[in-house]
């Protein structure tokens, strides 16, 4: 069977989620690749989290909010905004693929946009591969 | 029937120190190497670093000289940004330097060396460490020992901040001045430093040389070893530890060569050997001659003694005295002889305060122009000073952006590599003979030659109770022949 | 150097006949729909533009109130009511008013009484002074030959007079319109185009081809006004050939002379039935260019039906043997006539010639431009190469 | 304990020896420990051989602080040897207790160490391909060094460790805490942080605070710093605040920005993306090309959050291979 | 927490969800879950039965904590939660699983989609390991309002307020009510009286003696939170010194109004040196007084009005005043109808005709002959004095964009319509209120578009022209909202304050002021004595915006902590 993608996506409840709530009542059909873990606000999502995601087998993990000057918080979404670049460097300085983790803006009147990304994210790391990060780490407590 | 001798560990500086000695069937020593089996690797995740912050990071090479990987460290990234430091900064951090040479030289000669020299190296090793010293030399000296090595810490603390592991200096000078109040905080402690060297040198005097066995033992003992020396000097080859140019001089005296830090590649390069972690410095230009000694030999050692050797005069007056006294006694110089690096260090110790006393009455010292702001990236630096242990080198090369691209560093006491591997198999040769086991006597000699490098693994030891544990065992056919363990 | 405006214009501009041009706002659906504006020549809106700001100099010199017949259709199209198509009328009338250097056509213009009373006092001079002429030299009971009334050789020669004196104005009026459209300054003309353009005088002259092209788009059934204008148009050219050069032959009789008298009745039947239509067609406002009808718009449709009329009844009296009565008709058809020919220069009637002009006008300066903007974009084409 | 002496055990693993200083840095107290306590191996000071060790009974030791990480065979197999000895493991500074500067070492790999140490670097003899093996036959004699792993492990990774004393190096006046804890047998639950606060840096730190937005990000030597005002709201990376404190504030006080050596608060999993999201948040710009320029101010940020602890951190490795 | 006894429930939803998702399979794998005692699965969980199954379990099986999987938690989660409180759990003991909306509803392969049942399942069984039960807190609210501003806004609120029988106090800086709208003559487009709709509302608020006028007073600070503010008030009304007064409020209102831009900023307009260069309210001051006319006295043939004078430009403000176009308007029929023979110019950049019969009033006004002329944003009028000779006081030079001509527009008394802009003081209330500004200094909304007279401060609200330039009828409509929502939370007593909120745990907290920025609805307070940030729960909103960027993870949201959403992360990559 083909490889499977693991995602797990952090969705603020006031937009995001909503909006994949809405793409389930419009029965838009995407991939099921992706866990959603609901949050209040993108702010709360803690770099961490993600890298908990990637270091438990994530393939992915996405992270949506709603679209800047939209957010329910007035700007938590640009607290978020600006964690990504610095999360991003360091990602990559692990070694981790550029594509793995992604922030989007998805309105909660936007299921289609939610459902595309999904698909879009799951197909490009379908072409990624899995992650290495859960093996490496396993493999180093089995051998040195 | 061929066996093997183990002298594991001899404590570490990365990792352990493990000697092997190999007889053949008739027991004589076929062979004996001494191993640094621990590697860490800073030359390669220096890389990708930036530049300004390695002063910080290559400090923990060694814990116990974090101030020569600092100040090394520190004058290579000002050479990567192509700036000079303001004259006050150049003080300061000489300044610290010396405080920091005081506090490793009084911890090394009272801990390690003293115990051999005030209560005998034939004397009971339960009985042969600091505290044997204290008894012999009263009580008072061990208390005066903390106390002086804790002032040379204070006063790097209140100069740099920190002692263990500095992160005073950056790129364009020192993070902090030396504020009016500190100074006179360190002036009264100066003071007392400058009068413990010279006591001690007198101690040396009185219990050393008064006594023929140990003059006889520090000049024709087994320890001498037929190599050349390196070590840093200032214009007038006075020796220098925080600044100047690299003098390399055989051991019948004649200069091979002196050269400006940034072209020390041209005149050094390591030989590496599988079973050792630790790489083996040579003279380039010589080439790799293998493990020999003799005046075309292209090893050489950086040691207390080596740079007294490459120095044509101290730097400062008492220190002149106590450096020409010491080569009158030891029949002129160079000086091939191991054991006199205690006595050198001592000689040193005496310059280190004398020039803290003149930093001490430089009105400038509490200057505020301490720091400037690098205002361009060069590309290259290469930072040499004297670690107590011999001659440190730190060469980084960085990127526009001023990250690190390359490192390569020659650790003080990597220079004295191969000089220990030969004088441990010159000493393991002429004790262990067809016949003679091996047995007690034989370990406080094999420590006792290597000590004389002050070997970082056994800078380690400076502490009290301040014996180094040692243990052969000697194998035949694999199985346990006999085993000996020196201490208590 | 900034234009100064005049917000007072738009109130001269009524007294010609003008309305509610401030309400346009400039959407620009008039010139969208107007079949003869193009991208040389756009009106209405400009034009409205223009006249809302009051800008005197740039309109005295516009061709467009002339390229415009009035099909009405901007005025259908207006979304705020501002009536361009009357504007351009409006606009027409000032501008015979800025060609005419005498005055007078600005005073009639002003004033539908003035233009009536004038008419009305030139009529009963020339009434009285043909009487006074007739008893003198002839008898009123004789119509032709030798002891007439009014002997055709001498109302031929009077006829020639007044119409010289008539073409002397159109010539002076129709020199200050060519100054005014065609000498700006940053266009050339070459005088070559004149005569390559030329053809167009008597082509629009004797079709109205363009008065046509405004009635298509309309229903059938409502291409009268054009059969209407052309017949009037026609009708009117033709008898005043007639009048002024075969006057002896169209005065003979009493019996028919098919060779002259045939254009007669034909031009005749054009004219009555044109005004007729006309003054209809403005009583009932059948069309939008019929709506609004400025004072000298009826005093030139009932003085031309007058003319008419009278003339044809004139003839037939003489025909049919009553040479009193004929007369005494003559005397009346001429002291309209004499008005009639007077004013030409200054009214609507200019028309017929400004017009044909315009057409003339425009087609050398749109040929013209063409060729600047043809240098122009050679210019452009040139420019990277250079 | 009044009656027996304390029976202790210092080991230095992959580390500087800069925790052993601490030790000795606590002055005359070092005496004190001598009377209190025998102590049973201290290699780099006192008689005591592995084999002794080996021979002891099990939880012989009261008490193990082992320093240093985890970079080779041996030093596994001695952390293993001491676990089974004593009573109390504790991890002993930053490089035991997170893996420490070492553990940078993790960014990169094996492969690529050795052969920038013992083939690329300018100073080697040239065209030498020799790389240290793990055993080496000379004229018949083998000779054995340890196992170079692939990466850096803290001390918790290869056996159970009961406490963690953070620092690089643990601060003297700690030092002296934590024996004397040891001794007063007053100690927290197993497997807290002790010898530190609860607190961050900030909390010790003199430095005036106000609130704090960002414009720009300065590297310490771009900027001449004010001695008085918070380095971070002065744009000076500091990683104070995700840090505990205990050190004394050692590098802010001398005018640098810590770098996080007594590792991450209590309630906090890992101290690097802690940082940054914190570091983040109080950036002061809506405009993703502007933020991006000033992160860009900041080079290499993975080595300065996990300056000391990156095989502690989640991802703890470098997934290049 | 490990010996903790969990009911998970599955829910077909009909055949929503066992349609696709093998919901046997589900409960088989949920019932092996740790600290799972019972799993059971029902047709429709949130129906009556499936409800009271659950009760009956909590009590039989002695569950402490209960997860459900079924459909989207924004649908039931309040259902399940209140069940389960009537079984005497705590409702914050639950967690829901989405195995609709976001399962069975947009996958088609059985397989994956009871796979991914599973993952969300085990999530929402790891994370309520960590639930704690939570209590909802409520605080007094106080049921008097300050009203900061006696303007058209200001005295509507109070009006409004007042007249359903709260007490409110109404702060103006000035001497006297009335605000902007006391300086207009006129209204647009229907020409009625200003002065007759204000000192209607005047009197109304003189006779309600719920309502206390402050005159010449401010705030000069403001403490608390929504529901018990105190706010300290400046009052110099008559007083020889000022005197300050402490009022007990439950909700602020702001309406500080606008201040019109200085003309005199735009230099070749020539505002302070033409004599005849006059501003939109000097001008309305001419008209109430009844008599249009030069400085000189003489009557004005050609009067210009110069539209959008510091709005709708790069160098002074980029926003439209929304006023502007009709007043000018309003003002040529008043031109008009004085002075029949005057010549209106009207020089504007667009009309903005947007409102109620303002299209029909462009189109009134046209008729009169007022002459529109177009200029680009870009490309300023400029007026000089006219030369003698003229027929006019000043020459006004634009590029008529309609024209497309350059021209000079001839005028005797030339009107700037100044915009609107933030009034100097604004920033100053901004503070003491805590609320936020724009970078032209409007005060900000908590939701541009859904929550236009709230902001992000709870209990602060803002109606009329200082949260944006507004027409009278927006501004009136903005005021009675805030009433009528302030109405609402006073008929409540109480505010109820959501159990999930964020907390500062100060055996943590370093005092490093991290987070002291970041919340959008200021609850974060620092005690410069202790040295300690805390959270004001009754304000918090809990987006968890600080928790996350709490660098000693001192900050706890509650029922969203880490542990609780590692235990997730855990559970879905299971």
């Amino acid at each position: 069977m083909s490889f499977e993608p693991k995602i797990v996506g952090f969705l603020c409840q006031w937009c995001s989620y909503t909006g994949a709530d809405l793409a389930g009542t419009s029965r838009i059909q995407y991939r099921p690749n992706i866990r959603v873990i609901r949050l209040m606000c993108s702010a709360r999502v803690d770099p961490s989290f993600i890298a908990k995601s990637l270091a438990d087998g994530a393939d992915g993990v996405l992270v949506c909010g709603c679209h800047p000057g939209d957010c329910h918080y007035a700007e938590g979404n640009y607290k978020t905004m600006r964690r990504f670049p610095f999360l991003k460097k360091m990602l990559a300085a692990y070694g981790i693929e550029d594509e793995r983790v992604r922030l989007e803006w998805v309105s909660a009147s936007e299921g289609q946009r939610f459902a595309d990304v999904v698909n879009d994210m799951t197909e490009r790391i379908r072409l990624l591969g899995p992650s290495r990060v859960r093996s490496k780490l396993q493999t180093d407590k089995a051998e040195r | 029937m061929t066996r093997t001798i183990s002298i594991d560990p001899i404590t570490r500086l990365e990792g352990h120190g493990k000697i092997e000695i190999f007889l053949g069937d008739d027991g004589s020593v076929r062979n004996c190497f001494f191993q640094i089996p621990e590697l860490r690797g800073f030359e390669r995740f220096v890389v990708g670093r930036p530049i300004e912050e390695l002063p910080r990071i290559v400090t923990r090479i060694c814990g116990v000289c974090p101030a020569s990987h600092h100040m090394a460290s520190a004058k290579a990234v000002d050479g990567c940004f192509g700036n000079e430091v303001p004259p006050v900064a150049h003080k300061l951090r000489d300044m610290y330097y010396h405080a920091h040479f005081i506090h490793s030289h009084v911890a090394h000669f009272y801990a390690l060396a003293a115990p051999d020299f005030v209560c005998g190296p034939e004397s009971d090793p339960a009985v042969r460490n600091i505290l044997g010293v204290v008894a012999k030399v009263g009580l008072e000296i061990g208390g005066r020992v903390i106390k002086a090595r804790s002032m040379a810490q204070r006063i790097q603390q209140l100069l740099g901040g920190r002692t263990t592991h500095p992160v005073w200096c950056l790129p364009g000078g020192v993070a902090k001045g030396l504020k009016k109040e500190e100074l006179n905080e360190i002036k009264p402690m100066v003071k007392e430093l400058a009068g413990f060297t010279e006591f001690s040198l007198k101690l040396f005097h009185d219990v050393v040389l008064k006594n023929p066995q140990y003059v006889d033992l520090i000049l024709n003992g087994p320890y001498t070893l037929d190599v050349q020396f390196m070590g840093l000097v200032d214009k007038d080859n006075a020796p220098n530890f925080y600044d100047g140019q690299v003098r390399v001089v055989d051991f019948e005296g004649h200069e091979i060569c002196k050269y400006q830090p940034d072209r020390y590649f041209e005149h050094v390069a390591e030989h590496v050997e599988p079973w050792s972690y630790l790489k083996f410095p040579y003279l380039r230009k010589r080439g790799w001659k293998g493990f020999v000694e003799g005046i075309n030999s292209s090893i050489y050692c950086a040691t207390p003694l080596a740079r007294l050797n490459v120095a044509d005069r101290m730097a400062t007056p008492r220190a002149q005295e106590a450096y020409e006294g010491m080569f009158k006694t030891l029949g002129g110089k160079p000086c091939r002889a191991l054991m006199a690096n205690h006595w050198a260090r001592l000689v040193e110790m005496v310059q280190n305060a004398e020039m803290l006393e003149r930093y001490c009455a430089d009105p400038e010292i509490t200057s505020d122009k301490f720091r400037v702001l690098p205002q361009q990236i060069t590309g290259t630096g290469i930072g040499i000073v004297e670690a107590m242990r011999g001659t440190l080198t730190h060469h980084y090369t960085c990127d526009k952006n001023g990250i690190c691209t390359g490192a390569n560093l020659i650790v003080g006491t990597t220079n004295n590599n191969a000089p220990i591997q030969m004088v441990t198999k010159k000493v393991a040769q002429t004790l262990i003979r067809p016949g003679k086991e091996p047995n007690q006597g034989i370990l406080n000699m094999i420590e006792m030659a290597f000590r004389a490098f002050d070997p970082c693994y056994s800078c380690a030891t400076h502490t009290l109770p301040g014996q180094m544990p040692l243990e052969v065992s000697v194998y035949q056919g694999g199985k346990l022949q006999h085993h000996f363990k020196r201490g208590s | 150097m900034p234009i100064r405006i005049n917000p007072k214009l738009i109130d001269e501009l009524e007294l010609f006949g003008s309305e509610d041009v401030q309400n346009c706002y400039h959407c620009g659906n008039c010139s969208a729909v107007c079949p003869h504006a193009d991208e040389v020549f756009v009106f209405p809106r400009r034009s409205m533009r223009s006249l809302q700001m009051g800008l005197e100099r740039k309109l005295e010199r516009s061709i467009e109130p002339w390229l415009c017949y009035y099909c009405g259709q901007c005025s259908e199209q207006c979304p705020r009511n501002a009536e361009p198509g009357e504007t351009m009328m409006s606009l027409r009338r000032w501008l015979i008013s800025r060609y005419d250097f005498t005055g007078l056509s600005r005073l009639f213009y002003k004033s539908w009484k003035t233009e009536l009373a004038a008419v009305v006092l030139i009529a009963v001079l020339a009434a009285a002074g043909l009487l006074a002429y007739g008893f003198g030299q002839g008898s009123i009971h004789i119509y032709d030959g030798v002891g007439a009334f009014l002997p055709s050789s001498a109302i031929h020669v009077f006829d020639l007079t007044i119409g010289s004196l008539m073409l002397l104005f159109l010539l002076a009026n129709s020199i200050r319109m060519w100054w005014l459209i065609m000498n700006r300054n940053g266009e050339s003309t070459p005088w070559w185009l004149y005569l390559r353009k030329s053809y167009l005088l008597p082509w629009h002259f004797f079709t109205q081809k363009r008065y046509a092209e405004c009635e298509s788009g309309k229903p059938a059934s409502v291409h009268m006004p054009w059969l209407a204008h052309l017949g009037l148009m026609l009708g009117y050219a033709t008898m005043l050939v007639l009048v002024m050069l075969f006057l002896p032959a169209l005065q003979e009789g009493p019996q028919i002379r098919w060779s002259t008298h045939a254009f007669g009745y034909l031009a005749s039947i054009g004219l009555l039935v044109g005004t007729i239509y006309m003054i209809h067609g403005r009583l009932k406002k059948s069309q939008v260019q019929y709506v609004h009808s400025h004072g000298s718009d009826w005093i030139f449709l009932i003085l031309l039906f007058l003319i008419a009329i009278s003339g044809v009844l004139q003839h037939i009296l003489h025909r049919i043997g009553l040479p009193v009565a004929a007369n005494i008709t003559y005397v009346v058809h001429l002291a309209f006539v004499v008005p009639w020919l007077l004013r030409m220069p200054f009214t609507k009637w200019a028309h017929m010639i400004y017009r044909t002009l315009a057409m003339y006008f425009a087609g050398i300066r749109r040929e013209a431009l063409a060729k600047q903007i043809a240098v122009a974009d050679t210019v452009q084409q040139l420019r990277p190469a250079a | 304990m009044a009656d027996k002496k304390l029976q202790i055990a210092l080991y230095w693993s992959a580390g500087c020896g800069g925790c052993d200083v601490a030790v000795l840095d606590t002055d005359e107290f070092i005496l004190e420990v001598a009377k209190l306590a025998d102590i049973r191996l201290w290699p780099i000071a006192v008689d005591g051989k592995y084999k002794d060790i080996e021979a002891m009974p099990d939880g012989e030791l009261d008490l193990t602080l082992f320093n240093g990480a985890v970079r080779n065979s041996e030093n596994e197999h001695m952390a293993k040897l001491l676990r089974k000895k004593s009573k109390l493991l504790i991890a002993f500074g930053s490089c035991a207790h997170m893996g420490g500067i070492p553990g940078l070492a993790n960014l990169t790999t094996r492969d690529d160490i050795l052969t920038t140490v013992y083939l690329h670097n300018p100073s080697i003899e040239t065209g030498n391909q020799t790389i240290p093996h793990p055993e080496t036959k000379v004229d018949g004699f083998s000779l054995h060094i340890p196992e170079f792993y692939k990466r850096v492990y803290k001390l918790s990774d290869v056996v159970d460790v009961d406490y963690f004393v953070p620092g690089c190096p643990p601060a003297p006046h700690q030092v002296k805490n934590v024996l004397l804890a040891v001794v007063g047998g007053q100690l927290p639950p197993k497997g807290s942080v002790i010898g530190a606060s609860d607190r961050a840096v900030c909390d010790d730190c003199a430095r005036e605070k106000t609130e704090k937005k960002l414009k720009r990000l300065h590297r310490p030597h771009e900027i001449i710093q004010d001695p008085k005002k918070c380095l971070l709201e002065q744009g000076i990376l500091c990683v104070g605040p995700a840090t505990r404190s205990g050190c004394g504030v050692r590098c802010p006080n001398t005018g640098q920005g810590c770098r996080g050596c007594y590792g991450p608060l209590p309630n906090v999993i890992d101290q690097g993306t802690k940082f940054i999201a914190a570091l983040a948040s109080i950036i002061d710009s809506r405009d993703p090309k502007e933020i991006q320029q000033i992160i860009d101010q900041t080079p290499d940020m993975i080595a300065i959050a996990y300056r000391f602890g990156l095989p502690a951190s989640l991802l703890q490795r470098s997934m290049r291979s | 927490m490990h010996n903790s006894k969990i009911g998970v429930y599955l829910c077909n939803c009909g055949t929503n969800i066992a349609k696709i998702v093998d919901c046997p399979a589900l409960r088989e794998y949920a019932e092996a879950l740790p600290n799972v005692v019972v799993s059971k699965e029902y047709k429709y969980m949130c129906s009556n039965p499936g409800q009271e199954m659950i009760i009956q379990d909590i009590k039989d099986h002695g569950l402490d904590r209960v997860v459900v999987a079924a459909c989207s938690p924004r649908m039931h989660e309040r259902t399940f939660r209140s069940a389960i409180q009537t079984a005497g759990l705590n409702p914050y003991m639950f967690e829901m699983a989405n195995i609709r909306e976001q399962c069975s509803w947009v996958h088609e392969d059985t397989w994956a989609a009871t796979e991914k049942a599973k993952a969300l399942t085990k999530a929402a069984v790891l994370r309520v390991l960590h639930h704690e039960p939570l209590e909802r807190m409520s605080v007094k609210m106080c049921p008097s309002t300050l009203v900061i501003g006696g303007g058209i806004a200001g005295l509507t609120t109070a009006l409004d307020l007042a007249e359903a029988g709260q007490q409110v106090y109404i702060v103006e800086k000035k001497d006297q009510l009335g605000g902007n709208l006391a300086r207009v003559d006129l209204t647009a487009p229907y020409l009625d009286s200003a002065r007759d709709l204000l000192t209607e509302r005047i009197t109304r608020v003189r006779e309600n003696n719920k309502i206390e006028v402050m005159l010449n007073s401010q705030l000069k600070s403001l403490e608390g939170f929504v529901g018990n503010f105190v706010a300290a008030i400046q009052i110099q009304d008559g007083r020889p010194v000022a005197e300050t007064k402490k009022l007990e409020v439950g909700n602020v209102v702001v309406c500080t109004g606008y201040k019109e831009f200085d003309a005199g900023r735009i230099t070749h307009y020539g505002y302070g040196k033409l004599p005849n260069v006059i501003t939109s309210f000097e001008f309305e001051k001419m008209l109430k007084a009844g008599r249009v006319e030069t400085k000189e006295g003489r009557i004005p043939q050609y009067v210009a009005i110069i539209h959008c004078v510091g709005s709708r430009s790069q160098e002074f403000h980029g926003y439209c005043s929304r006023v502007c176009c009709m007043t000018a308007l309003k003002y040529a029929h008043e031109i008009k109808s004085a002075i029949p023979k005057c010549y209106v110019s009207d020089v504007y950049i667009d009309m903005h005709a947007f409102g109620k019969g303002h299209e029909d009033f462009y189109k009134r006004t046209s008729e009169v002959k007022t002459l529109f002329l177009m200029y680009g944003k870009n490309e300023r009028p400029v007026i000089r004095k006219a030369d003698r000779g003229d027929d006019c006081e000043m020459l006004i030079e634009v590029n008529e964009k309609l024209s497309g001509e350059v021209i000079e527009i001839p005028a005797d008394l030339v009107i700037l319509m100044v915009g609107m802009e933030a009034r100097e003081d604004s920033s100053e209330v901004a503070r003491s209120v805590n609320i936020s500004q724009d970078k032209e200094g409007w005060f900000i909304e908590s939701h541009p578009k859904l929550d236009p007279v709230a902001t992000t401060t709870d209990g602060i609200y803002i109606a009329g022209t200082c949260a944006s330039p507004k027409d009278i009828p927006d501004t009136v409509a903005q005021a009675r909202a805030a009433a009528a929502r302030i109405l609402g939370k006073i008929a409540r007593g109480k505010i109820d304050v959501e159990a999930v909120y964020a907390e500062v745990n100060q055996d943590y907290c370093s005092g490093c002021r991290m987070c002291n920025e970041l919340c959008p609805y200021s609850a974060i307070e620092y005690d410069e004595q202790k040295r300690r940030s805390k959270v004001i729960s009754a304000v918090c909103k809990a987006c968890g915006a600080c928790v996350s960027s709490c660098p000693s993870g001192a900050i706890k949201g509650r029922h969203f902590t880490d542990r609780q959403i590692y235990a997730q992360i855990e559970g879905v990559l299971a």
